[in-house]
């Protein structure tokens, strides 16, 4: 288990009901961590439509995590 | 002076003193595209817009679309710029310019580049209604949004 | 108000307010060409242009392009104007500007709004060169001009 | 033979020395007066990269003549 800091964007945001939380997991992946938070908070968008990021650089979701890191979450883009 | 890069704003976009930052002895054509908040979405009466983002990322992604441009098309400039914060109808919500020495590859690029933030920079909305709750114009809607706006 | 219409101008023009025109509540996207005078056409330095056109027959080609353009795409309003006269380096020759609720109509129609007035409408430009003698653009040159300026 | 009146624009005007004159004609068309006149001046230029007025409105090549009109001839446009 690594503890790590997740945070939420936009709609993540409101429904997780915070903007950021610490997480305690044993996932070895930004995809098995996005997992389980989106279990929890029911988050319902296709991680292909997401994209997240680790210590402010986009990372591909196969990304492994590190004990501390900063994982943000951006639910789908709509600019413009 | 560089001659592309994105930027976020979170004062009124001035798209008249952006455009001129491409004037360039060698540049025969500019196209310019910009995005205002209309006064509805799917139907719904929109009164106002909210427009969040992460700027440390959303510049990056900006910029490395920018660049994108400038290898891919026969370009002399590219600027871009997207606003954050809240925004009422009309109010530009997002500018691109490019310059070229032809029309054409003015035209690809600057759509290329909108196309490209639209889908790939960390920028959300949420929409005031007329009538109805507000709401982040989440996953449901962006596929549409992504080809119609 | 007219939503459409094309003029040719014996003064500079005035990019900025001609796409005031094109604001309306309803529309998300405007997209505005703008052609200027490049230092160079073919390989060779230039100085200055003369436009030179038939005012009757050009604006009412003018016209016919941009009620086709408004037939043929979902926008809002579409404004054209073409510089005659001597103009210099870095003048403003001719303008397009488009609105649309969607920002694929606003190119597309742009671009077509171009393509035919460069291609229809009854202007010839006289160019200036550093070295040796000044010139029209002729049916030589003319080609290449169309699908490349 | 009717009579009519020709006007250049551009480079037919270099070419021609005139902006317009009078011309005297067995031509039915356009097209056919469009021949006589570019011989006589040495217009180069193909009549499907040209057009032609009468009497201030662009007409097909193929439109007939009457005396007394006005017929404008167009080099290539090249505008913008």
């Amino acid at each position: 288990m690594i503890e790590l800091q997740a945070e939420y964007f936009a709609a993540f945001r409101e429904q997780a009901g915070c903007s950021s939380e610490p997480v305690r997991t044993a996932a070895g992946t930004v995809a098995e961590l996005y997992a389980e938070i989106a279990a929890k908070h029911g988050f319902l968008d296709s991680m292909t439509r997401c994209k997240v990021a680790i210590n402010d650089e986009l990372v591909e979701w196969e990304s492994p995590l590190a004990a501390g890191d900063k994982v943000l979450f951006f639910p789908p883009v709509a600019g413009g | 002076m560089d001659k592309n890069h994105f930027k976020l704003a979170t004062a009124a976009l001035e798209p008249d003193r952006l455009k001129r930052e491409l004037l360039d002895d060698k540049a025969g054509a500019a196209v310019c595209f910009e995005g205002w908040v209309r006064n509805h979405h799917a139907g719904e009466a929109v009164t106002a817009l909210e427009y969040e983002s992460h700027a440390g990322i959303a510049e990056k992604e900006g910029q490395r679309i920018l660049d994108e441009a400038v290898s891919r098309f026969e370009i002399i400039a590219a600027f871009g710029q997207h606003r954050v914060g809240r925004l009422e109808i009309g109010d530009c919500a997002v500018w691109v310019g490019v310059s070229a020495a032809h029309r054409g590859a003015a035209f690809d690029a600057c759509r290329y580049i909108i196309d490209e933030l639209k889908a790939r920079v960390p920028i959300w909305k949420k929409e005031h209604y007329v009538e109805g709750p507000s709401g982040w114009v989440n996953c449901a809607t962006r596929g549409a949004q992504a080809t119609h706006s």
